[in-house]
């Protein structure tokens, strides 16, 4: 009963020069921030070996750099020091042990740099700035090439000896051969400058050079990029000129692909849920088009499903997927058994993963908080079962909930809902916005198989939760909306059909005072959502939360035709969304939405037909003449429960998680659950 | 090279585009309104040859002396083609490459065991070849081209037993291949019930739409597998998309295409079916169900 | 006036089922034990025995293979068939010599109506019959889904045969014709115990013909130098943004993120309400049949 | 669609032809049906082995499956003890399909987190004449079916019995019905070798207490590795192979794990009892994801790829739960008449199944030619058990069934047991070691266990194995 029948190209075997590997799943290169002081570390190993076990064909590790003069993130691996080579062993041993070939990605990521941590100027083909740096780079010379280039051998060796089965160059998103390859930052006029073939020089020169040293016992990889998107930058004719070229040096043994440059288009390589899967896999299939060596397409591999049908369309010969195995380790096992319901799905939502790594965090994962504490033992299972209600079946407490089951415990949930899912539901009721939906989708599939029961439609009080004479209670209520003193009061019931209502003279709706001018219709993001309340006509939204919540309902109701304006106090409406890359698309759906984006104002009162906006760096007031007003405002916690608990049982042993704790998001809801659970 | 392309009533073999890009832009349309199926091709030469209904002993005669002059003919392996091919090359006395993917004077793989193998042949001398619908694709670069040459031939037909077609019926929405239906009239778990997916059917034959249905659906066995539609079921490409109960997972909505219309159904006006519809209808799906049925004159057995 | 009977013949190919496939060489390796027939013929078979029962001119079955495809001979003969025929041939040959050496067993067995299965799942390019047909200067009705013999109890039938964009045509055909049916077309019957037992072992009257020294084909001559591998798909394109663009163009191409959407209408409803506007909605894009 | 009603099969031309009939003695198809001296129902191995002997005989024997081939429905663990085979096919070694020679049998006692090895290895099994073997199923039941082919039997597949018939005055059994057209089969005697849940030992009446606590589920992942990985794992040389058998494993539902190789693939499994299985709401496969995750077993399952999963219900109750095992004109064997050994620990079925099939076909064989075949001419068939040793071992091994899935002997002994070890091996210096007599008790009295049970069951278990 194998799933070949179902998926027989993703599991049939494939030979990369001197490696084989047994699936077409590739947990490609990614930058994990574990290293620590340049060095690889545990959490290395054990993070690629999970990978390993769960079934992956074949692992790229992030990259390691092969040059002093390389250092733009504080906790890149130098590859460059002899001392890696024990760290290294530690990863391929680890690896090897599940059979699972892995493969070393090395790099110099040129001007695509600062010298902040190196104290040395960044090098470069030309002296043109990077956008996200702004550092303008030393051209290099000759002899200086000729350095970088021993740089890349030397690396490679230390890899060999360290036992990788592999080499892969990334001369795709951050790389000086990137730099080298594009004409956008190449104004060379030596034989490394103008033409392609120039550009490319140094790329052949660094195959050579490490081909010579690794010989033909390992495997050696390109990664190519097939669209810069940037100005004046390389476009696909190009990269399909460089994989022909590649092939004809006949040193190398793999393509991989990549879009984007990570500097200035990060949004595109790491594309989060509002780009449709498959976005890039014009590039593979161009370039396989042209070359018979194989080639691993990336971007947004979701599902065995999907990565096998762009297989079987001959797009690619190998699927990347890493986020896709970041959230669920085991996501190639499953897949081969058949079990493809069971894989906890990646909701590109780059909350934990992407978002940690601008912020020199170490990744992890939304929904899988074990995520990068894979070296620490697994939680213990409990000798003697307790009897655990969780209140409240958001992700906080369907993650206590599975844990605590997981564990041993029996665990109810009651929910006041007629299903589970807390605010997820409402933030995946958006255009573009549904695959975070599939966090409860996953959460309530692995309930189900840690046999956690939910009750929906139990508006839990204290007796409702005394009654199941609980050992332990976990209260996960989530949070409320919170109407600030300055706002109009809210104005719910409305269908959607209807146009504003009429303002009846019995609707006794007050301004700040209690008395004071009646102002335009207000409602929380929340009301919006769930359809307690339905704005039309001109509508301002007051972002001061800076994620998702209001851009989303901005973009809903631009779509129902509303005219609507963001204003925030911060410096850019969805601060945060540059974090999870989500700020460029967000910005080109709002131009194109007409949706109006105002910042610096802080929303300070309101009149009978205008809300008023203090531009805070210069004082000024602004009046906005609206319809409605939609707030996207710091909630509250939903802690009554809570609190009448503790009073009626003090001895009770009873925990908060999630919102109800302190408004978060989803990240933060899901690892309160997990901690406490693990206590219990 | 050439493509041989037989149309029945001026309608396309499927494959048809493949094999004319495979050809290197040379064809020949056979078969019963060929300059209307000449138009929906991409080509620089065509030639037409205006010959009736398909008849496949008849016309591999007739065609022999038009076309020994070409080392390679590449025909769809369509009903058709596949009828075609065969008798084409017995007449010719060459070797018929079948079920090929790529189509090369020199170099043609074709499949066999299903499409476990692929089998590689280098040929000597001219051959005929079917070319596997969907193994090419059409070059979408190229899709733009100048208007093709057209020459109209003519070719007598002679007298080899063929059967006589009394009757080509038009595709039936209710047994057609989802995949290519234009109209689907889709369930999710919100219609409840396997009696209300009965009716669904009939609904749909009144609308002149196919059944599509949700993953929940087919496993509960309101519905046969092969109408889930979804990443792990058929793909379509409806031009208008009616969903009743169904939320939306991005599992399914990877399935429908890109219909230019979308209605939907549901009691949850916040899921995300209900976002992507030009029309979402908060309401009760099997009672609507039942409202359409008594508005199509479609009968409701209790 | 009684028709003059007819004798319907049936080419069964002998397939094994056990085929396991290394995939990173291609290389096949086959049981020969299990080996069986296919969905297809088992319907080419079942059709056989209807028309034969009708047409009263008995019902051969015949194979083109070396011994061991015996076997099927059996289950056609278990299921009913009155003669049974293997045209000595060895493995592995081409389509049209197959057909060839199954045209000449026909010839010898004087049937004027062939039935096969529409493809074979070994080799599946469906072109035997059509070979055969060519071969026994007949008709050919390929691919059927349905065939319905004349009521007048002539050897004249009619069938239904499935075009593509889900089409069907209705063909009328007469002997000498060569038909092939689809898998899905008919259920092989269920043959009784004791014709199993009678012909689950020992000698049965399996006729055997070598076919005269056989010319290699067209295909045979070019067949040298080939070689078999794994599946490995051809490239499908995908339309690259207009490079011409600027990048931000670029980006909204494949992000689709200003793609062209009516803005939603929502609508609360009773059910009969939401039916007539669903009707109405249907009636203004122009997709309502009336 | 079409109208035509298929006519009836072409018997008139059919039986004109006068088909030459195998073992002519007495099998005829005739209007009325068909007929033989014996029908064997089902061709696993202990149909193939009694088909086989009456063949031999010179009987016509009928040998019925309902599988598209032999084997093509069964499941087993994995290890076979041929020399069973010795007496009805001396050359068995030259042609039996084998995996790999098993030379290294070990017993494995574990708790969650311990476990302890009893580990036997002889490189005498790994050369003739053998002891045990690994071997696939389909291939196994095949290779026994054809031989009692090439001995004249007729094997019928895809045929299903569905009933048997009776005479009508006497009641005696005299043949089987089939699921086919003109399905009736008359046999002067019928062998139900239909595995486990007979249904014909049923329908016969032979099953006084049907009791689901004596039923197990077996459960068996197949994990594919290359051969030379499971060499240097289980230190074996090629063509050698190991046996595991585990107790203490199935997280707290009485029953027990296996381990085996195959020549590139493990099989790894574990057998429970129904009725705490269903008790516990867990999911079968869940627990042999557990036993591939024991520390003591990770090691050598790591990196096998899942390339199949099956489940399959073995009777275990043992001597106490067979059948009567005759009636007239009809005989029980293998599984049928719940011949196997597999409480928890053993997992053998195959050569009861091939011994008692050998056994009945005898005792029909005897029956037969003394023309009587009512239950007391075929009352050889016991005797026969009895002194071979099908019914020995059994006898031997009455109570094991009971001891091994006790709560003891499932929860107590194994944590007891390895704490043991702990204990002994443990290093303390320089605090003196406890004897052994007192961290026996101490271990015992933390395991829960009174000194009375230890010292039953230690009676019985020398009783039961000694
Ligand atoms: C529009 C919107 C968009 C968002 N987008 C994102 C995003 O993109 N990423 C992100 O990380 N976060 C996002 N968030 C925030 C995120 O949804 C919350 O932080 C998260 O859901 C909190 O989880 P929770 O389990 O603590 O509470 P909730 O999700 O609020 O769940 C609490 C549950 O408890 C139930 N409950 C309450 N009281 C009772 C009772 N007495 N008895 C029984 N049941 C009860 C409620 O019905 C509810 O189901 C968004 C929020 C909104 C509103
Ligand atoms: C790897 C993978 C592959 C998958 N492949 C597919 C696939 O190919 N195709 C597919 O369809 N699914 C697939 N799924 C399953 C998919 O994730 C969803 O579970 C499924 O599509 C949901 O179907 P549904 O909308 O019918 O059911 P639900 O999600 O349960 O939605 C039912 C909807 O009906 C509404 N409703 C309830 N009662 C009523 C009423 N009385 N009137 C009106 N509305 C009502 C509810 O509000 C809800 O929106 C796959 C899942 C995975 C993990
Ligand atoms: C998980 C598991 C592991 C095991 N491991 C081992 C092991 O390692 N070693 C070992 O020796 N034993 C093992 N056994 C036991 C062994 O498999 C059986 O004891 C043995 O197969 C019994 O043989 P049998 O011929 O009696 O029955 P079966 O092998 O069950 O054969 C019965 C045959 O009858 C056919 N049949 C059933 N009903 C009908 C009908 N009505 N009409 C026609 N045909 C019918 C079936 O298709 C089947 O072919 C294991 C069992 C299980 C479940
Ligand atoms: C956190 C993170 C860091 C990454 N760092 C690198 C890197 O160092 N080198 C590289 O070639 N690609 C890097 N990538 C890109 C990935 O290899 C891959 O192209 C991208 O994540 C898209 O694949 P996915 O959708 O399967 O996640 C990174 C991706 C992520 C999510
Ligand atoms: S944090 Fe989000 S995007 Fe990143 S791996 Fe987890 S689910 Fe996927
Ligand atoms: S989004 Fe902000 S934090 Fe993240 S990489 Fe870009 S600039 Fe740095």
């Amino acid at each position: 009963m194998t799933t070949n029948g179902r998926l027989p190209l993703l599991f049939s075997p494939l030979e990369l020069g001197p490696v084989t590997v047994r699936n077409r799943i590739v947990f490609a290169a990614h930058l994990t921030n574990y290293a620590t002081n340049g060095l690889p570390s545990a959490q290395h190993a054990a993070y690629y070996q999970a990978r390993a076990a769960g079934g992956a064909g074949l692992i790229i590790t992030e990259e390691h750099s092969v040059h002093p003069t390389d250092w733009p993130y504080e906790k890149l691996i130098h590859g460059f020091r002899p001392e890696v080579v024990e760290g290294y062993r530690r990863i391929t041993d680890a690896v090897h042990g599940h059979n699972t070939p892995i493969f070393a990605q090395i790099n110099h990521n040129g001007g695509q740099a600062s010298g902040m941590y190196s104290r040395l100027p960044v090098w470069a083909p030309s002296p043109v700035a990077d956008p996200l740096f702004r550092e303008v780079p030393k051209e290099l010379e000759e002899r200086e090439i000729k350095e970088i280039v021993e740089g890349y051998a030397l690396v490679a060796s230390h890899c060999m000896e360290g036992g990788f089965d592999g080499i892969e160059l990334q001369c795709s998103h951050s790389s000086i051969v990137r730099g080298f390859l594009s004409p956008a930052t190449n104004l060379r006029t030596d034989r490394y400058g103008g033409s392609l073939a120039n550009r490319a020089r140094l790329l052949l020169e660094i195959t050579a050079a490490v081909r010579k040293r690794i010989g033909f016992r390992l495997a050696l990889g390109v990664r190519l990029c097939g669209d810069e998107l940037i100005e004046g930058g390389t476009t696909i004719d190009d990269a399909v000129e460089v994989a022909k070229m590649v092939q004809e040096q006949g040193l190398v043994d793999y393509v991989n692909t990549s879009i984007g440059v990570a500097t200035a288009s990060l949004f595109m390589i790491e594309a989060s849920m509002h780009i449709p899967p498959g976005y890039s896999l014009f590039i593979p299939s161009a370039i396989r088009n042209a070359i018979d060596l194989p080639v691993v397409g990336v971007g947004r591999f979701k599902d065995p499903v999907q990565a096998e049908r762009a297989l079987q369309h001959g797009y690619c010969d190998l699927v990347g997927a890493v986020r896709a195995q970041i959230a669920d380790p085991d996501f190639a096992s499953k897949a081969r058994v058949g079990l493809v319901d069971d894989i906890r799905l990646c909701l590109s939502c780059n909350q934990e993963c992407v978002g940690r790594m601008g912020l020199n965090r170490w990744l992890g994962c939304i929904e899988n908080p074990r995520a990068g504490k894979e070296e620490l033992p697994a939680y213990p299972k409990e000798i003697s079962p307790k009897n655990i209600v969780v209140v409240g079946a958001g992700p906080a407490g369907m993650q206590a909930a599975i844990t605590s089951a997981e564990r041993g415990h029996s665990v109810v949930i009651l929910e006041r809902d007629d299903r589970p899912g807390g605010q997820i539901r409402l933030a995946a009721s958006v255009p573009s916005r549904a695959e975070l939906g599939d966090l409860i989708r996953n959460q309530i599939a692995a309930c189900a198989r840690s046999g956690v029961e939910i009750r929906c439609g139990v508006n839990a009080g204290v007796e409702e939760v005394m009654d199941l004479r609980p050992d332990a209670v976990i209260i996960a209520t989530g949070s409320l909306p919170n109407l600030p003193p300055w706002a109009p009061p809210y104005q719910l019931g409305g269908s959607k059909e209807e146009t504003a209502p009429e303002f009846g003279s019995n609707s006794p709706r007050a301004g700040l005072d209690g008395n004071g001018p009646i102002g335009p219709l207000c409602a929380d993001v929340c009301h919006v959502l769930d359809g307690t309340a339905v704005p039309t006509g001109r509508v301002l939204v007051i972002d001061e939360l800076g994620f998702h919540q209001a851009t989303s309902v901005a973009e809903l109701l631009a779509d129902r035709g509303c005219a609507v304006e963001i204003a925030t106090p911060a410096m850019v409406v969805g601060q945060d969304l540059g974090i999870t890359l989500d700020m460029e698309s967000w910005n080109i759906r709002a131009a194109a939405k007409g949706i109006t984006q105002s910042t610096d104002l802080v929303a300070i009162g309101f009149d009978a037909t205008t809300v008023h906006l203090l531009h805070h760096p210069t004082g000024t007031i602004y009046r906005r003449e609206v319809d409605w007003v939609v707030l996207a405002v710091p909630p509250i916690p939903e802690e009554t429960l809570y609190y009448s608990l503790r009073q009626r049982s003090p001895k009770l042993e009873l925990h908060r998680v999630g919102d109800c704790l302190a408004p978060r998001r989803a990240h933060a809801a899901v690892i309160d659950g997990d901690r406490i659970a693990a206590r219990l | 090279m050439l493509a041989l392309i037989p149309v029945r009533k001026g309608a396309l073999p499927a494959g048809a585009q493949e094999c004319v890009d495979e050809a290197g832009g040379r064809a020949w349309v056979i078969g019963e309104e060929t300059s209307l199926a000449s138009d929906q091709l991409t080509a620089e030469y065509i030639w037409t040859a205006e010959v009736g209904p398909f008849s496949p002993a008849r016309w591999a005669s007739a065609l022999t002396r038009a076309v020994h002059q070409e080392d390679v003919i590449i025909l769809p392996a369509s009903p058709d083609g596949r009828d075609l091919a065969p008798r084409l090359a017995h007449v010719l006395g060459r070797p018929l490459l079948a079920r090929a993917i790529l189509i090369r004077p020199d170099r043609v793989i074709t499949l066999s065991m299903g499409t476990k193998l692929m089998y590689e042949v280098s040929p000597s001398a001219p051959f005929v070849a079917t070319l596997e619908p969907g193994s090419r694709g059409t070059d979408p670069r190229a899709r733009a081209g100048k208007p093709a040459l057209v020459h109209e031939l003519t070719l007598d037909l002679g007298d080899e037993p063929d059967p006589k077609v009394s009757e080509v019926l038009p595709p039936d929405p209710a047994s057609m291949d989802l995949s290519e239906a234009q109209r689907i009239l889709a369930a999710g778990a919100g219609l409840g019930s396997a009696e209300a997916c009965e009716l669904l059917g009939r609904v749909a034959v009144a609308l002149g739409a196919s059944v599509g249905a949700t993953r929940v659906v087919t496993d509960a066995g309101w519905l046969p597998h092969y109408r889930q539609i979804g990443t792990t079921g058929v793909s379509v490409h409806p031009s208008i998309y009616i969903a009743l109960g169904i939320s939306g997972a991005v599992q399914h909505i990877g399935g429908i295409g890109e219909p230019a219309h979308i209605v939907a159904v549901n009691v949850d006006p916040s899921c995300p079916m209900m976002a992507m519809a030009d029309l979402a209808i908060v309401s009760d799906a099997p009672s609507l169900l039942r409202a359409l049925a008594t508005r199509l004159g479609v009968e409701i057995h209790e | 006036m009684e028709p003059a009977p007819v004798m319907v013949a049936v080419a069964l190919k002998n397939i094994s089922q056990d085929t396991r496939i290394d995939a990173l060489t291609g290389e096949v390796e086959r049981d020969e034990p299990s080996s069986a027939l296919s969905r297809a013929d088992q319907a080419a078979l079942e059709w056989a025995l209807r028309l034969a029962g009708i047409w009263s001119g008995g019902l051969a079955a015949l194979t083109a293979g070396r011994r061991p495809s015996e076997r099927v001979l059996r289950t056609a003969l278990a299921a009913g068939a009155s003669r049974a025929l293997r045209v000595d041939l060895a493995p592995e040959r081409p389509s049209e010599a197959v057909a060839r050496a199954l045209a000449a067993g026909i010839e010898r067995l004087g049937a004027q109506v062939v039935i096969c299965g529409d493809m074979s799942p070994d080799r599946g390019s469906g072109s035997v019959p059509a070979y055969l047909a060519a071969h026994l200067s007949a008709a050919q009705g390929l691919g059927l889904l349905d065939i319905k013999p004349d009521s007048s109890g002539r050897a004249k039938l009619q069938a239904w045969r499935r075009l593509d964009g889900g089409r069907r045509e209705l063909l009328t055909l007469h002997p000498p014709c060569v038909l092939s049916v689809e898998g899905s077309s008919a259920v092989l019957r269920r043959s009784s115990l004791p014709a199993v037992l009678a012909t689950s072992s020992g000698a049965l009257p399996i006729e055997v013909m070598t076919p005269a020294e056989p010319t290699p084909g067209p295909a045979e001559l070019m067949a040298v130098g080939a070689k078999t591998m794994p599946f490995r798909p051809r490239t499908h394109l995908i339309a690259p943004p207009d490079p011409s663009l600027d990048p931000l163009q670029r980006v909204i191409a494949l992000t689709g993120a200003t793609s062209d959407h009516a803005p939603a209408k929502t609508v609360v409803a009773d059910p009969q309400v939401g039916a007539d506007s669903l009707l109405d909605a249907l009636r203004s894009w122009g997709e309502l049949q009336e | 669609m079409s109208d035509i009603k298929g006519p009836p099969p072409l018997n008139e031309s059919q039986r004109s032809l006068g088909y030459v009939v195998p073992n002519t003695r007495s099998l005829q198809s005739e209007h009325d049906g068909a007929s033989c001296d014996v029908a064997v129902v089902g061709a696993g191995p202990a149909g193939s082995a009694a088909a086989l002997v009456l063949a031999r005989d010179g009987w016509s024997v009928c040998l019925l499956e309902r599988g598209s081939y032999p084997g093509s429905k069964n499941m087993y663990g994995g290890v076979i003890y041929p020399r069973v085979l010795d007496g009805l096919l001396p050359n068995w070694r030259e042609d039996m399909p084998v995996q790999r020679w098993v030379t290294r049998r070990a017993t494995m006692v574990m708790t969650e987190t311990q476990s302890l090895t009893l580990d036997y290895r002889t490189s005498a099994w790994g050369s003739p004449p053998y002891n045990g073997a690994t071997s696939f199923r389909p291939e196994l039941d095949r290779w026994l079916a054809g031989k009692a082919v090439e001995a004249g039997a007729v094997l019928v597949e895809a045929t299903t019995a569905t009933g048997l018939l009776r005479d009508p005055s006497s009641g005696a059994i005299c043949g089987v019905r089939t699921d086919r057209p003109d399905g009736d089969l008359r046999a002067r005697i019928v062998i139900a070798c239909d595995g486990v849940n007979s249904f014909l030992a049923k329908e016969a009446g032979l099953y006084k207490n049907l009791d689901p606590s004596n039923y197990t589920l077996g459960i068996k992942e197949v994990l594919s590795l290359p051969s030379k990985t499971i060499e240097d794992r289980f230190g074996l040389s090629p063509g050698q192979g190991a046996d595991f058998e585990i107790l203490g494993c199935t997280g707290g539902i009485p029953g027990g794990g296996f381990l085996y190789t195959n020549l590139d693939s493990l099989a790894v499994g574990v057998v429970v009892r129904l009725p705490e299985l269903a008790a516990s709401a867990r999911r079968p496969e869940e627990l042999v994801t557990e036993l591939k995750a024991h520390p003591g077993i990770a090691p050598l399952v790591r990196d096998g790829e899942l390339i199949e999963y099956s489940a399959h219900l073995i009777p275990e109750g043992g001597l106490d739960m067979m059948p009567e095992l005759v009636c007239d004109g009809l005989l029980v064997a293998g599984d049928a008449a719940a011949m196997c050994l597999a409480a928890g620990i053993w997992l053998e079925g195959v050569n009861f199944a091939i011994g008692s099939g050998a056994a009945a076909g005898e005792a029909a064989s005897q029956a037969l030619a003394s023309g009587s075949s009512n239950a007391r001419a075929l009352a050889g068939y016991r005797d026969r058990l009895e002194s071979n040793f099908v019914l020995a071992d059994h006898r031997k091994l009455r109570r094991a069934p009971h001891l091994v899935l006790s709560k003891r002997m499932q929860l107590s002994y194994p944590q007891l047991m390895c704490n043991l070890m702990e204990g002994v091996f443990t290093v303390e210096n320089p605090s003196p070691k406890p004897g052994l007599t007192k961290l026996v008790l101490r271990e015992a009295k933390r395991s829960g266990v009174s000194l009375t049970e230890l010292l039953s069951d230690a009676w019985t278990a020398f009783r039961t194995f000694g």
